[in-house]
């Protein structure tokens, strides 16, 4: 395996955004336990612009980090703003990720567009949110 | 300047050399740095050298030094006995009972046997990671020709019951291995005692050097060589002997045969501390393996609502190094095929660490542990989703 | 006191590691001691330190990093080689062409695979050991899944047109494999002007350390492990890696790049002139292998009329150290495989000495040789029944 | 393969008895160039016992240090005596051969009663010799 970018392992270590949101606009959790990765994401939502994102992580250093990155980037941002944020987004803005971990990045994106996703529902309009399709582990072999 | 304290609890992994193996070692690398086959006298010297490290490896085990075939790893031994023994051996039958639990260099040479015709059996451990004797007797039939059952395990340090299934296949008449890579070193071994047939076993394991390892064959047994086309060990398995990795197997041999009474019961002292110690300060910790029959040194427990491969880079960062069972930590991105067959919850097994105490493990070794330890299982507790929806959960309770 | 000279001249049995080398190795045993698998700080120090060991053996031979597996011996590599690929490609054809002078490490693994359904064309060589092209491209049918021939014979020191073999297989699809395993150090390899799938390597040839070798196979070229069960290597090759061994080879490597245009030139000069300087001093010499395409370091001669153990034996005695192709000095009791396919008499390859020089080689060392070897040679032959016979012939003629 | 007793190094390094008997009155010589070893043994008998033995041989370290041995053994000995000694007897007496060479201690006993045999067809008697019967290389596995 690739080691962690200096970057990561900054987040991981101190990440940002930890926490909850109380009466957020939206959560989304995402990832399962058994593949050792759940993610939670919160929003605050104010005039369709971003005001907080907070997360809790279950996961490896980079579920964690990635957690800390998308939280940094959607803040700020307008919904439809964030829904173009990639993981490949996320991946680049911590300086890359090894490659058997490009699935963290990936989990950050659906976790992102999980908690729009419920921000739509709570406001009763049609989500247009579309879940990437790519979510599993690239299984490497043993 | 403050000097941060450096705590390896990952000897289950690989050990330093003691200073004495590389002490053994250094004269072959340049000085007496002859091929084992050749008739002169750099030759000799070096032949004489590989010969004394097999008397003393076969002396760990209370095997005869003709019984010692040298291979390059536990890896390739296993690959060795299990292949070798099975081909050379198929006249009898084609069946090959191994257990769940053993490690991927027993497991995958099985499948391959498989692919090309074998019948295998795999033995379910109980919840502690033991093997029963009596399903091993049941799974034997005429066709089977070999059995393999790790001596102990490796991740849960379970120690199998090697002895009754000696038995058995003695009086069935069935070829017996064991891989005792994880074991020799740090529990007494003795091939006689055990019964077995094959027992494969890894110098830097237990303070050797890495590139040396050794299969026991019991006198008279056929084995087919895998690495073929060299007269080196007895035309059993071909290379250019490394001859300095070798000295230094025999010279951990030596010094394991001497020390292993004081390392057992200085090391169970301190992992009995460790294992007390977290158990007091961390809630929702689970032991994993079997309470009293397992290897001193080895603490297998799962911290539940937290993920193991971030616990071990905070550990990291605080210097103290360890393992983990967690899918993330794995290159197959599987968490432990042990932890999931003795029935360890998935999630649990995500959040599990392998720590492995070793001769230089000190009891502020353990002290240290036992202050860095809670508050990062803690904070990242406070970080998990599982264990927010646990809290809320208790409190509505 | 008088301090006897020794002069080790067997550098194709095996080299002493360069000083640097095992400077290099040392820190690697104790203090670096990790296991390159795991994830805290002293694993990725143990996986930096071979991957560095990694590149440099590439640049070595001109491949790239993940081209390169490593394994513990040139016996290792070779069978990987040839079962590995034979194995994984086997959908393409069943048949393997080899060369008779192969080493045993390729013999043999093709034996088993020709017991196992292969269908094997093995080429002979001319009276120089040189193997043809125009054969090689003669054998390969629409069955042909992997041609395998050696870079230069370690015994006879003959260098074969791989690159003329390797335009031929590209052309034709099919598998290229070469033992460089006497050529590297010691002759410039590069993968890609030879163009070659698979390449074997072996660091104790040249000045590396016992224990460390490397198989080369070309990206996308699929080959089946034999030491299953591991993660290292890619999957490849399993065993928890020879670290100190591994660092030692890319140091070796890294030292030969260097210096091997003067390696080569001092060494072969020196050659020249223990083989002129034999010619001119004893009757009934006989040069085995080709005149000027062969290894810089290599002497193979026959003496007639003696024997090449009794030789060696008393060249020890004067702290001279050579091998032989004599059918006492091997364990098969079977004079040189290479030597009869060449068409050597078998009485003359009794009389063999392969002498091979290496880069702490003076021209003192070859005085001293010149001066000792002549009286043994004659001191035998007047103790021998066939110099008596030959003598008697030639007065009376 | 095991090493060569100190008793095999000093027959090698200063072997007894080599040369060659003019007019004879037995000679043999045994084995082939091509398996590496061929011994030639002469002796000189005078009223039936053995005066004088040579030898000629082109072979190993244990070839050679067998011919010495055997030369040695002989002298002084009768025929009936001679005709006794046999290879065991010849590797005993040099401290043990090494198993891959105790083939050339029975090629000692056979150069020996290949020269009595020689000496009895020179002597027009008929011969009692019996010729041992194991006498090839055991070859081990390459
Ligand atoms: C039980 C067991 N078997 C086999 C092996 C493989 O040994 P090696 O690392 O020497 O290849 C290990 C290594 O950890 C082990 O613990
Ligand atoms: C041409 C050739 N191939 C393979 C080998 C085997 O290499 P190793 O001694 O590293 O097993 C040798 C060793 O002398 C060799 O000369």
């Amino acid at each position: 395996m690739e080691q962690y970018s200096s970057k990561v392992m900054e987040h991981f270590a101190q990440p940002h955004n930890v926490g909850e949101i109380e009466n957020a606009d939206g959560v989304g959790t995402v990832g399962n336990p058994v593949c050792g990765d759940v993610m939670r994401l919160y929003i605050k939502v104010d005039n369709n612009t971003i005001t907080d994102a907070k997360f809790k992580t279950f996961g490896c250093g980079a579920a964690i980090a990635t957690s800390s990155m998308v939280t940094d980037l959607v803040k700020g941002k307008t919904i439809d703003e964030a829904l173009q944020i990639s993981n490949a987004a996320v991946a680049e803005a911590l300086g890359g990720l090894p490659k058997v971990k490009m699935h963290c990045s990936v989990l950050a994106e659906e976790a992102l567009k999980s908690a729009l996703d419920d921000y739509y529902k709570k406001k009763g309009i049609p989500s247009p949110v579309k879940m990437p399709a790519e979510s599993g582990h690239e299984h490497e072999m043993e | 300047m403050l000097i941060m304290r450096k705590v390896y609890l990952d000897h289950a992994a690989t050990t330093p050399a003691h200073p004495k193996v590389v002490e053994a070692m250094l004269p072959y690398f340049t000085g007496k740095f002859g091929n084992p086959s050749n008739l002169h006298d750099p030759g000799r010297e070096a032949k004489n050298a590989v010969e004394d490290a097999r008397a003393k490896t076969a002396a760990l085990i209370n095997a005869r030094p003709e019984e010692i075939f040298f291979t390059s790893s536990g890896t390739e031994s296993n690959n060795f006995a299990i292949k070798g023994l099975a081909q050379a051996n198929s006249q009898k039958g084609n069946h090959i009972i191994v257990s769940q639990v053993e490690h991927f260099s027993v497991l995958h040479p099985v499948k391959t046997l498989e692919k090309a015709g074998f019948k295998v059996t795999s033995i379910s451990p109980d919840k502690e990671g033991f093997i029963d004797p009596a399903e091993v007797a049941k799974a034997i039939t005429k066709e089977t020709v070999l059995v393999s059952i790790m001596h102990s395990n490796n991740e849960i340090g379970t120690l199998q019951p090697i002895e009754e299934i000696g038995k058995i296949t003695r009086e069935k008449g069935v070829l017996f291995h064991t891989d005792a890579v994880a074991s020799v070193g740090w529990v007494p071994v003795d091939v006689a005692a055990l019964g077995v047939d094959a027992l494969s076993l890894s110098a830097h394991q237990f303070y050797g050097p890495k590139g040396a390892a050794a299969l026991f064959v019991r006198k008279g047994v056929r084995i087919k060589p895998q690495i073929e086309g060299g007269v080196q060990e007895d035309g059993r398995r071909g290379g250019t002997e490394n001859v300095p990795a070798l000295v230094g197997l025999g010279k951990a041999a030596e010094i394991a045969a001497v020390d292993l009474p004081a390392r057992m019961k200085q090391i169970s002292s301190l992992r009995d501390k460790l294992l007390t110690g977290m158990g007091e300060r961390i809630p929702d910790m689970i032991v994993n393996g079997h309470p009293t029959r397992r290897l001193p040194n080895n603490v297998n427990v799962s911290f539940l609502y937290v993920e193991g491969e971030s616990m071990l880079l905070f550990l990291n960062m605080d210097g103290i190094y360890v393992s983990s069972g967690s899918a993330c930590t794995s290159r197959s991105l599987k968490s432990s095929h042990v932890l999931s067959c003795i029935g360890t919850d998935a999630a649990a097994a995500n959040g599990t660490l392998l720590m492995t105490l070793g001769t230089g493990t000190s009891g502020e070794d353990i002290d240290y542990v036992l202050e860095k330890l809670p508050p990062i299982v803690q904070r990242l507790r406070e970080m998990s989703p599982l264990y927010e929806d646990v809290v809320k959960k208790r409190k509505t309770s």
